[in-house]
């Protein structure tokens, strides 16, 4: 490189690439070492296992966010989704049995991200209005299936599968590790990842280049309500049940989690790492809480203060 | 005013003194003097990424030095802020454009110091007035309550040379505001800057046209990978000296090969668009440049955009390789080997906060490609080598690309467009912001290319770009083909008597 | 005097408050420290609350406080489930993680907090479930039936409207479990009463605001309406504004509400309210006595088995509250704040 | 002018601007239509009043969102603000009276949005983190402040401000339409209000020219907080009542009007007359499926869907 001389940066410019997870993941440490000071139940296998089992959810619905908001977009409906992919496994489940329940909850958020698609990347109606429109509208078909009550699920297979344990692991939690390389492994190695943070980045320019914008935002919404749907598996087999209401709000939960792993909403960039370590910071804090007994109301309060702390952290922390 | 003019010849208006900045550990500007006198205008050259915008943006409020100090009317100043520098007088036209593109001319011009009413509303019928004053004195011709989101390059840097023109400024500084300007608005510029000059202003001006700084300025400072390698007045230098300064190495006399043509590789037949440009008909055959002049406006652009598939033709037919095509979107021109390099980098070329590497592949991805998987490697040794043979200069292709200076940014997209390998390449103002030594290297790689068997279709708005390169140069005027004239017909003097006559 | 989470009561406060709760008597348990094996080592119960989005579930912790209060030994670990099945299960595996002696539980929803409450079993502690049950194994269940008290209050509807009339009906949020189990008993009562028609039915989410705009939407189509039947008394009271606002307070529409405060019940006495369905809160204290007493290895009197796995105790049943035994239950329901003043009077 | 012949553009271009609101009132008539026909209750006197007084809390809110939006920004406390300013109101009236009740829940209302503005403006937390944890954390403030009991108001000056007429017209929609034109002022008429046009079409650009963008981007969130507490007023004097859990989930609402009214996510372009008429659409959308009796499960998929239509509909109308 003729130009060595003048910019001794490879080093500074490494360090400053690695420090923009570095700072997520000193974040998470800080409050890991926290959460151990405070209670020492925290750093036990059985907790930490709880901790991994319980983000297992809102994690995989984050990995979708990812996609999604990595071309600028948003995607309020991913609740809803999860909520109509649910009934559906519950309802389909006795009749038709357990792979085409679920291969039919599947398609079902696969298709309502399919719709979310073609509004925003073909309709060009706005991702916030389109989705919002959807959360609408998945939530209602859910509602109108069940009538309103819950299906129970009485299937040992899926229960075992939701509550169960693959070499000490529970299931749930190695749904959302796959989800993680999968994701990561498509956003980094594919020509539609490296396409999706074009997009993001400029999608005006992505377009110059060749770049099928439309056909890749509309994909990455069917991303995002295909894995509400696997959510939505993780959600019914654990809980051995399918209610209209379930995944109400946890569009705003994945965002945060997405958010606080350092992918910016105003896309192009972030990454599925991030967004898993913003998941860790979200479910660790929650359980810390927990296990110390916080007043739930003190618990908003401190929720509330913690991840705006966090993110400042963070930005911090990435700037030097 | 003239009275003080003595005095401040002694103390210089604006001065940084061992002036040190840089990025993270990337040193780019280090132990610089720089000193702008009232009634002077300084030259700032040097190459792409020697740190001339760097310079100016510790001028103007943008950057904090890191080492050494500033001065404002030697008085020694901290600017925490732009906002702090228009208070003293210091008013930047930035190399970026930087205009809010929702609001209208007359707001873009006043925004942050909008005139107001005894109740301290906006004063609209004041702002509107003098917006149009200042508009007709630099002969722009829009309508002011225009957002300037819809107004092409120049006249949106046309605009912000009014907006820095309204702030009454002491000390104005002029990032390569000719880039995007053709000749005779060229004109209007130093005209206005030598009647502010008059008026007692010190001007600094950084263009990359040597001409340029040897018509307007008085000093010139060189500027070579962050530090001084030359100051002097104007009258003292020539070109060789400059070049000398800026780049340390000569440029071999340029001599033109006889190009051979082949078949007709892209045709256009009547093309029309409403409003925009009307019965567009000319051809470029394999090996062939046909440059496409004409004054800022002419249609140039739209032409373009057009055939990629950008916007929709109204009328006239595509041929390409003597087939009809229809061109949807610029992945379908990708495909039958079409590629264009937009004029507007800012908005339609860079992918501004992801890595050099990304920019110059995205649209080539097809190539590091296989079953679907992309080899991270071969792409790298690729880019590795295409920033080589382009020589960007950046701290590496993982840095973003925005952090590149103006040039740098601009190889990257010409790398970008070479790496599809294209039977057509339409370029659009492809040296704008380019040093000269760079521009050499562009008129070479087009040459290649052309030798190859490629066809280029070239817009510019340099006359001497136009003429050096082109084989035939189509003369647009208000949307229609002025005139079609050969390598022999065209000069300076024909070219601009057909792209500007009075219709 | 420290105040405790939530009601943010002290101990002094919630003795006073104990004296009027409705089922001391059941499950009696000296005041004092609590011995295990003659031991008085501290105890730690955990609390997984629905949520505390509504003051009728703050009351039903109010009862536990004002039990654990009594026994200087025994903490309260209190969990807020946001309405949420997924976040309740999570905390009742991170009350275990925390180690506590046993668990008393109030669910989202019934058959979703299945796994949470095998969770608890498994790690052989006592188990507790409060107002809604759970179909698998627990120590106890403790509750009254949502169907059965709608079925009471839709039976008072019916026969104040003679067995005919138009009626709208404002549910609570959609989709959770009383809003549903409040809307079957009222639909067993309406099967029998065919002249009975339900012109319209929308979701109040048991609060006041989607109410008002509910009823002036509803009074300006439909031109008669008998009767208001809501599953909330705060959208019983939303549902009011709007006929005063509408100046329909001279039609008598009656209302017909659920929640069982103290304020529903001084509305009934005073004939805003036909009829409250009298859901009392107040078994928290009940649920935790059953924990101490499993904890001590005393027998529970009254635990009988029944249809789902697992003990249930019987509560006695509390009648609907109307104008003939509103002035029995002053005093009894909960929440001591006044009644909003009926607009349309 | 020279270039009139190949621009011939003013005329379209002034046709074009206004249209960017036509789309929105020809939404509104083919809707108002409809309802129209649907139901003969629609257009009366006593029906149209009660639409303006039912929008009146959620067009409060969508002008303070209005301002945020127009910076690029979003602010997801108001819903939040709105609860704690109500809670405040309730709380204070008995020992304190009407007059400092309300200016402290106010003040209460415009400091969070200082924090909000702060955050965002100065420490550099992207916009949807703050205000998400402001969402959580002045929620927390309510249910803390308040035990989690509603407490009621019985102040007859009060109730009557929220319920009574001035010159016919109900005096929350007077208070909602004074909000609007004094919003429409100082977006329109002011250097600040141009200069929040400026942030978000380019916020760069605004700072090089001197906006004080810190400042002004932390004042837009003190409005939006400002304006949450006043829709708490029209609240709890409509209610009668001050209730921890008041406006949850009102920001997407708010949101929607904003953005249904044609302001762009984006920042820079969009108007609160354009707000207002949002706030219409979805107000008269909410009175006419509630006046036909629809099923409450079929009217969230009908909202659903007809807000993603009307968007669209505005869209193609403004294209033309
Ligand atoms: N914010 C930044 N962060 C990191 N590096 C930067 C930043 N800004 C500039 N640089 C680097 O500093 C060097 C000088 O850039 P600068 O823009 O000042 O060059 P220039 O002389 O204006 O070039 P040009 O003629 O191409 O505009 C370049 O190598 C650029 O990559
Ligand atoms: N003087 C002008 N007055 C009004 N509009 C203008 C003027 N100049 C250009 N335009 C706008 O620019 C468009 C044509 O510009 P275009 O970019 O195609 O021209 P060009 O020849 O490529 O010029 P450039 O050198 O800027 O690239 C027109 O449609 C018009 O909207
Ligand atoms: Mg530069
Ligand atoms: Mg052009």
């Amino acid at each position: 490189m003729p130009h060595e001389a003048t910019h001794p940066g490879y080093g500074a410019m490494l360090r400053r690439i690695g420090a923009g997870r570095l700072g997520g993941l000193i974040a998470l440490v800080v409050l890991i070492v926290i959460a151990s000071l405070l209670s020492d139940r925290f750093l036990t296998v059985p907790n930490l296992l709880n901790v991994l089992r319980q983000i297992a959810i809102v994690g995989i619905l984050a990995m979708g966010m990812t996609f999604v908001i990595l071309t600028a977009g948003i995607d309020l409906s991913i609740g809803s989704i999860l909520g109509l992919s649910v009934v559906l496994y519950a309802g389909l489940l006795e009749s038709w049995g357990l792979p085409v329940a679920i291969t039919l909850g599947m398609l079902a958020g696969a298709g309502a991200g399919l719709v979310n698609g073609i509004g925003v990347a073909y309709a060009g109606i706005p991702a916030f209005i389109m989705t919002l429109g959807m959360l609408s509208f998945a939530r209602g078909l859910a509602f109108i299936y069940t009538g309103g009550t819950p299906i129970p699920i009485l299937d040992e297979t899926f229960y075992n599968f939701g509550n169960g344990y693959f070499l000490g692991i529970p299931i749930p939690a190695l749904v959302l590790i796959a989800t993680l390389l999968a994701s990561a492994f498509v956003l980094g190695m594919t020509p539609f990842g490296r396409s999706v943070y074009g997009i993001g980045s400029n999608e005006e320019a992505a377009r110059m280049s060749g770049v099928p914008v439309r056909l890749y935002k509309t994909v990455v919404y069917v991303i995002s309500g295909g894995l509400a749907a696997l959510a939505g598996v993780v959600y019914s087999s654990q809980l051995g049940i399918g209610t209209p209401i379930a995944g109400q709000g946890y569009e705003l939960d994945a965002i945060a989690a997405v958010v606080v792993g350092g992918t910016s909403l105003f896309g192009g960039k972030g990454s599925v790492w991030g967004t898993f370590i913003g998941t860790l910071i979200i479910g660790v804090l929650a359980n810390t809480l927990n296990l110390n007994g916080v007043d739930p109301f003190v618990q908003q309060l401190v929720k509330g203060a913690l991840i705006v702390v966090a993110v400042f952290g963070m930005s911090r922390a990435n700037r030097t | 005013m003239p009275l003080k003019l003595n005095a401040s010849l002694v103390t210089p208006l604006l001065a940084v003194r061992g002036l040190g900045k840089s990025f993270s550990g990337n040193v780019v500007l280090s132990d610089l003097d720089f000193a702008v006198h009232a009634g002077e205008v300084q030259a700032l050259v040097g190459e792409n990424g020697a740190g001339k915008s760097t310079l100016i943006k510790v001028l103007g409020g943008v950057y904090q030095p890191d080492r050494g100090e500033l001065l404002v009317e030697g008085e020694p100043t901290r600017l925490r802020s732009p906002r702090d520098a228009l208070a003293r007088g210091i008013v930047v036209i930035q190399q970026e454009l930087s205009l809010a593109p929702h609001l209208s001319a007359e707001e873009n011009i006043f925004l942050g110091h909008f005139p107001t009413t005894r109740f301290g509303t906006v004063a609209r019928g004041e702002m509107r007035r003098r917006a149009a004053e200042l508009l007709d004195s630099l002969s722009i011709e829009i309508d002011p309550s225009v957002p300037v989101g819809r107004l092409s390059i120049a006249q949106q840097q046309m605009v912000e040379i009014a907006k820095a023109i309204s702030l009454q400024a002491k000390v104005l500084v002029l990032d390569e505001p000719t880039a995007v300007l053709d000749e005779k608005r060229v004109a209007t510029l130093f005209a206005l800057v030598a009647r502010l000059k008059a008026q007692g202003l010190g001007i600094v001006f950084i263009s990359h046209h040597l001409e340029e700084v040897f018509r307007i300025c008085d000093r010139v400072t060189v500027l070579r990978d962050g530090r001084k390698t030359g100051e002097a007045p104007i009258g003292e230098i020539d070109q060789e000296w400059l070049v000398a300064r800026m780049i340390g190495r000569d440029f071999p006399a340029h001599a033109r090969q006889a190009r051979r043509f082949g078949k007709p590789a892209l045709e256009l037949r009547g093309l029309s668009r409403r409003g925009e440009f009307e019965d567009v008909s000319f051809a470029v055959h394999e090996g062939e440049i046909v440059g496409l002049a004409g004054l800022v406006g002419a249609g140039r652009t739209e032409v373009a955009r057009a055939i990629v598939g950008l916007a929709r033709p109204s009328a006239g037919t595509i041929r390409l390789h003597g087939q009809d095509v229809r061109i949807d979107d610029p992945g379908k021109a990708a495909r039958l080997g079409i590629s264009y390099l937009t004029e507007d980098r800012k908005a339609q070329g860079l992918l501004p906060n992801r890595p050099v590497r990304e920019n110059a592949t995205i649209s080539s991805l097809g190539r590091f490609t296989r079953l679907g998987v992309l080899n991270l490697v071969k792409e790298r040794i690729y880019v590795r080598e295409m920033i080589g043979k382009l020589d960007v200069r950046s701290a590496g292709m993982g840095t973003e690309i925005r952090y590149l200076s103006g040039g740098n940014q601009q190889k990257v997209l010409i790398g970008r467009a070479l790496a599809v390998e294209p039977k057509v390449l339409i370029v659009d103002e492809p040296t704008r912001g380019v040093d000269i030594g760079a521009k050499q290297e562009i008129y070479a790689l087009i040459e290649q290319l052309v030798a190859r068997g490629v066809a280029i279709v070239l817009i510019s708005s340099e006359m001497e770009e136009v003429l050096r390169l082109s084989d035939r140069i189509v003369v647009l005027r208000r949307g229609r083909v002025a005139t079609t004239l050969s390598r022999e017909e065209a000069s300076e003097e024909t070219i601009m008597r057909s792209a500007a006559l009075a219709a | 005097q420290e105040r405790l989470p939530i009601t943010n009561a002290t101990c002094d406060e919630l003795a006073a408050r104990y004296e009027k709760l409705p089922f001391t008597d059941i499950l009696p348990l000296d005041a004092g420290p609590v011995a295990i094996d003659g031991e008085e080592k501290p105890l730690t119960i955990g609390f997984s609350q629905t949520g505390f989005n509504h003051p009728w579930r703050v009351s039903m912790l109010e009862s536990l406080q004002a039990e654990a209060c009594r026994h200087p030994n025994v903490e309260l670990v209190v969990l807020d489930g946001n309405v949420d099945v997924a976040k309740q299960n999570n905390d009742v595996r991170d009350l275990i993680a925390r180690g506590v002696d046993a668990v008393i539980m109030s669910p989202v929803e019934s058959a979703a907090l299945v796994p949470a409450a095998r969770a608890v079993m498994n790690e052989g502690l006592p188990l507790v479930v409060l107002d809604r049950d759970v179909p698998t194994d627990k120590t106890l269940f403790i509750g009254q039936s949502n169907v059965t008290m709608a079925e009471g209050v839709a039976q008072k509807m019916a026969d104040d409207l003679g067995g005919k009339g138009k009626i709208v009906v404002i549910t609570g949020l959609q989709g959770s479990s009383p809003a549903v189990d409040r809307n079957k008993g009222m639909e067993n009562v309406l099967e029998g009463h065919p002249d009975i028609e339900v012109l319209v039915t929308g979701d109040g989410q048991w609060i006041r605001e989607p109410a008002v705009k509910l009823m002036e939407d509803w009074l300006t189509a439909y031109p008669e309406i008998d009767a208001v039947f809501s599953h909330a008394e705060e959208s019983s009271w939303g549902a009011q504004l709007a006929i005063a606002r509408a100046n329909r307070c001279g039609d008598g529409i009656r209302h017909y509400t659920f929640d069982g405060s103290n304020a529903g019940f001084k509305s009934v006495k005073a004939g805003t309210f036909g009829a409250d369905g009298n859901y009392t809160p107040f078994i928290g204290d009940i649920g935790l006595r059953a924990v101490l007493y499993t904890l001590t290895g005393k027998e529970i009197p009254d635990a009988q088995d029944y249809a789902e796995p697992g003990k249930t105790l019987v509560l006695p049943d509390s009648p609907v509250v109307t104008a003939a035994n509103a002035d029995e239950w002053i005093g009894r329901g909960w929440g001591d704040f006044e009644p909003t003043p009926d607009p349309c009077r």
